[in-house]
């Protein structure tokens, strides 16, 4: 039992976090709110550069076979720093789900592994929970969920509408598409176990960008607060200020390690990983939705223009509020498990397989 | 206790329930924050004056009705209901208006007034400025007198409809010896004066819906100002307490946004009740809406009976405030994965989509003071806790 | 329209609020605590004297022959005061059942009020909502339902069982009779009518009481966050004690309008008035709890004391909570009308009858 | 990272979970607020100790298992399933010993802590004064050196457990010319000493869980001093961030109370999902029980490996606390007009009834700090915000 990320898995964070913070500065991410695909090939170079795209792709495919533990640590900070290139789609989600499939889809694995190994795919994932498929217009292969089946198809091959969201970031599509032999990768069979487990590195991938987000609107608002000053003293100093910041980092004291217990169980295929992934989910959603309004609070009416960055990053909360489930699936789930008469409510059982 | 309406006031409700039916534009005018839409909502307030709709509160010989305050909550329930469109000269109407009958002279009242109520000039606020937020007190823009004149140094902010008003009052600081709540003025400025530059703050949603305007040597007449030089303070306190009180957000506009959203819930009933808290979210919106309408006829019974609006003015915002809020959340919540559609989801009304009523409803907590501040009010006033 | 109370009711309210003032203090209360009954011969002296118990009956009986809009201001009297007589139960709820009773009862009708309005009978009211009945052993009558038929049963036929309340001020019992012919006095199909009623008044005094209660602890609260310092000055003037208190106000401001409505609507027989009752008692119940919770706080751990005042009113409004109804009882009757089909949402209806 | 239980650890539990299931009580013992039940819980603490189970964190020398902290996290999740009795020394096991651990001479540790360990001892608290509550630092009582005594004079007040302790431990001011958190010393103190009177301090549910303390010339050997003359202070923050902290409130106190939160929806579900927001109320409590116990297995997980505990201490107060609160406000809930009932609705486990607890859970924001003292010092040493 030891619940601490080992000193590699914290260097690989601490380096990746000094390269966002240089590179993938606010003002980028305003430029981008500007330009047709919203995306940047100098960003997905860095990421690549990095060894981001190679991250868990395994070994033998030229990848650095490393874990959601070690993604989890990475998610954080695509959240913080508000990247929206399509990296956990391609690198986490899409990674895992083409290097579980059958021996069958060998030659596509020994193909598609690699190019994401080396950054030279994009990926963009079609499930039902989400109405829209993110960056679909700049991936070279849409994953598709056809009742439970899994299908590639290039994106040639589909139709998009855009959608705008309100977080200008986000890029949206309605995809038409025709599934076909030629597309399936899995029968629906093999397909349903592979799609659980997109879904919850998904689920994941999320809660961990709200975690990564919710830190980041805690910094502007500290920051803001010291600077900021109304009847003689920096605005911080008001303990009503105080306390709106101290709710918020008291919810994210008790919702990351419900984040690092479900990356644990979803690397380990424990039993219990989507009850923990939505545990994790629900409880950085609430926290996040707590910050974007605290932190607003704090910021005045500066928190409510377009200059000060905090904009970008509440957007992108309110705009991942709902991905990849809502608080009304998550719940059922945990319902499912906490209301069956067959589970032990046992303190025992909080890490068991 | 009688909670019944008179005849003479149902017959006002049919009244303005049919002007309405006829003359609401059936497709929503664009945003008044773009010049177009600016333009089509002064047109507007145009249409309301000649039907006399456009201040129902003013006196009959201003172009108004005369109408007492239920009345005029009885106007805002139809016009609400009617879906009609925002009042780009909320500002004059309802803020600097009624400041105007108090304190102006006649000279003033028939300057100003008559071209509020027809929508000829529409008015910016000029209370904040970068360092006198919350504290409103720590201004610091200049007017110093030189003959008939005051020369404005300095710079406002968070002005709202500034961009494309006619004109703005504010809070000036006329004697430059002072501090805090003294030595302030309350100035008019046309917004067409030399020295005049007016800068738009875009706002969450990418819209202008106020600005900073900054003053160098901007030459005003002083028989601009309203009230006493040095007794801007206590008439602007007068306008912030319209502003937060009763004339700022009618209870009909909440009680619109809670029947939408209980429609919404009905529209989408199996989607919403996957997550059990939805519906008594709605229920609890629509009780909240109606409580504030109820306490709304009540302050207006008391006021009609030579009473004062008090710290009250406080509660209101806070409860309109954060009801707003969570009647967002909560149809942000049935919308579910839809929830950040732009342009997905239209709402009846004026209002928008959801989703521009959700960040709009984010702002509803800080202006018009933070509801920080409010509560520190409340605690003190109303309650008669320490400093 | 006119929302406003009349001078005549403002001043019987004052009149009363000075004598309970002196009369009703809470080591009054402390002191029937330790009593076997719980009640005080004086203090139902005193509210005989006052007027109170012949408040609503009917002049024809010897009563005053006001309403529930004067009674909803006496309500919240006897919630400030923690009064625990039987007053509500007897010369409110009882009084108008009774004065509702068809002709056929006049004789009982001529007996009882006449009683009633002199202070001469005490009334216990036996409903399937409350699974005790309050204040039955000091009960001269029980008026008791009986699948919606109404039936009058002396103490002497009734057999009780005490259970102890949280709140040392709430006698209940447990009700063991039998219903006959010679208890009935009136039919099912009459008693649906007088029983629905009966809820709405009783709940209606609840509502008013818990205002009264909201009012006591806040005033308790004002009094000791001025007096005691802590860092050099009054706790009252650090901000987070201050918003504290500011957010009961808030709460309170816009739940007593509530409760005024729905007084008059069942005054004058509104066909909303059950709706209009379950709002109050929500907003008031909401508002109490949060009451109960906040002024508990900024007073420290004095708050958590026997010795200090506040406990006997926060025990009251913990012990109303349900009484009546709970909040799912009342949120249910909000919910059929709120979510019919038929129902007309439109603020022209906000008071319509 | 590696989330699965040792051998090791497994067996652990195994083995206090068969010694419990032998050992705990069939009948829950009396209040410890009263005599005998106080008594009985000594005994209980006597039984704990012949079966080395009375501080598994102690050195096996003092009569402890020398387990670290997840062991102790195991020990706690048996503990509170079994619903084994409330440990009346507390203040002695979980809050003084350490201290004295780290604290202590030799000679004090060998003097103190076998008597804590067997239940010998049962410690009180003497933090706070009547006006030294959040302000700790504005201790009055004086202890003035006279030899190699102290004479003590002044008052404490809320202190746990004096009412039936043999020991009382606290701050007293050795410096008379000094102020707030500076001359203050570290005293411990035989209750039965000349010159003290403890007077109960009756609480919300009628018993008598504190004290106050009155000293009156009462004469202690300058020994009884832990640590330095005037160094009281950081010895006491030592001993209140235990309080705070991990030791306080295990996790498995309140995942108890979840589970039979749980079982109480399901053994009521109809009459609960009456109001549907009850079902999320319960699934949230458990959600949050179970994130405190992961946060705690993270804590102590860092604590084996060197890292100090910090503001996570205000962070936990916080949470369990208002964790509790919305537990029995959930079970208020689904009892419905039964939730009054005094005796009527017991529940499994040693706290007693639904409505003993919550009570109980009333006192969590406010003692060992209130809840607001917590959030200064979050806001101020885990944010870094201005003083």
């Amino acid at each position: 039992m030891d619940f601490t990320f080992t000193e590699d898995q914290l260097a690989l964070r601490a380096n990746v976090r000094s390269v966002f913070m240089k590179e993938v500065a606010p003002e980028l991410l305003r430029e981008l709110w500007e330009t047709d695909s919203g995306r940047s090939a100098e960003l997905w170079q860095l990421v690549t550069e990095q060894g981001l795209t190679a991250l868990s792709v395994p070994e033998e495919y030229g990848g650095l076979g490393l874990s959601d533990i070690d993604w989890v640590l990475m998610a954080q900070e695509v959240g913080y720093y508000g990247l929206t290139e399509p990296l956990i789609d391609t690198s986490w989600v899409g990674a895992a789900l083409i290097a579980a499939l059958p021996e069958s889809a060998a030659a596509f694995k020994d193909v598609w592994l690699a190019r994401i190994a080396h950054g030279e795919a994009k990926l963009a994932i079609g499930h039902p929970l989400n109405p829209l498929v993110e960056n679909a217009h700049v991936a070279d292969l849409l994953l598709l969920n056809h009742g439970d089946e899994v299908h590639a198809v290039p994106r040639a091959q589909v139709t998009l509408t855009a959608h705008a969201s309100l977080d200008a970031s986000r890029r949206l599509f309605a995809v038409e598409w025709t599934p076909s032999e030629a597309t399936r990768l899995a029968s629906a069979n093999v397909g349903r176990t592979l799609w659980a487990d997109a879904l919850n590195r998904s689920v994941l991938a999320v809660a961990a960008q709200l975690s990564g987000l919710v830190t980041r609107v805690l910094d502007l608002a500290i920051d803001y607060t010291a600077e900021r000053k109304q009847f003689g003293k920096p605005i911080g100093s008001f303990q009503a200020v105080k306390h709106l910041l101290a709710d918020v980092a008291v919810e994210l004291e008790f919702a990351k390690p419900a984040l690092f217990r479900a990356a644990v169980s979803l690397a380990n295929g424990h039993s219990l990983a989507g009850l923990h992934v939505s545990h994790a989910r629900l409880a950085l959603a609430d926290t996040a939705a707590l910050a974007a309004r605290h932190t607003m609070q704090v910021h005045g009416a500066m928190g409510y223009t377009w200059e000060l960055d905090l904009q970008i990053f509440m957007k992108r909360i309110w705009a991942l509020a709902a991905v990849w489930g809502d608080k009304a699936y998550h719940l059922a789930r945990v319902a499912d498990h906490v209301l069956a008469e067959s589970t032990v409510l046992d303190p025992s059982q909080t890490f068991a397989a | 206790m009688e909670l019944d309406y008179t005849d003479k006031q149902r017959a006002f409700r049919a009244e303005i329930r049919a002007w309405l039916a006829e003359h609401v534009p059936k497709q929503p005018l664009p945003s008044f924050d773009t010049e177009e839409g600016f333009q089509a909502h002064r047109d507007w307030e145009r249409t309301l004056f000649e039907g006399r709709w456009s201040m129902v509160t003013w006196p009959q010989e201003l172009g108004g009705r005369g109408c007492d305050l239920i009345e005029w909550l009885i106007f805002e329930e139809e016009y609400w209901r009617a879906g009609a469109p925002l009042r780009v000269n909320q500002n004059g109407v309802f803020l600097l208006g009624p400041t105007i009958m108090d304190y102006g002279s006649d000279e003033q009242r028939q300057r100003f007034l008559p071209r509020i109520a027809s929508g000829d000039d529409v008015w910016a606020q000029g209370w904040s400025e970068p360092n006198a937020g919350s504290d409103m007190a720590a201004i610091r823009t200049k007017a110093v007198r030189d003959g008939d004149h005051y020369v404005i140094n300095g710079q406002k902010t968070w002005s709202t409809r500034a961009v494309w008003a006619d004109w703005l009052f504010g809070l000036f600081r006329t004697d430059p010896e002072s501090s805090r709540h003294h030595g302030l003025s309350f100035v008019l400025v046309p917004l067409d004066t030399p020295g005049i530059t007016v800068r738009p703050i875009r706002q969450l949603n990418g819209e202008t819906g106020f600005a900073e305007v900054f003053f160098d040597d901007v030459r005003v007449p002083v028989e601009n100002r309203l009230g006493d030089e040095g007794a801007g303070w206590s008439v602007a306190m007068a306008t912030a307490g319209f502003e937060r009180g009763l004339m700022l957000r009618s209870p009909a506009r909440f009680q619109a946004t809670a029947a939408a959203l209980v429609r919404l819930y009905q529209a989408n009933r199996e989607q919403a009740d996957r997550d059990p808290a939805i519906r008594n979210a709605v229920l609890d919106a629509w009780l909240r809406a109606e409580a504030y309408a109820l306490a709304t006829y009540r302050t207006a019974s008391r006021l009609i009976q030579g009473g004062e609006i008090g710290a009250e003015a406080s509660t209101n915002k806070i409860f309109w405030s954060e009801l707003d809020l969570k009647m967002h959340d909560a149809a942000q919540a049935i919308l579910g994965a839809h929830g950040e559609l732009v342009a997905s989801v239209p709402r009846e009304g004026a209002i928008g989509s959801w989703i521009d009523g959700f960040l709009f409803a984010q702002a509803g907590p800080i202006y018009a003071g933070t509801n920080e501040i409010q509560r520190n009010i409340i605690a003190e006033r109303l309650l008669g806790m320490p400093r």
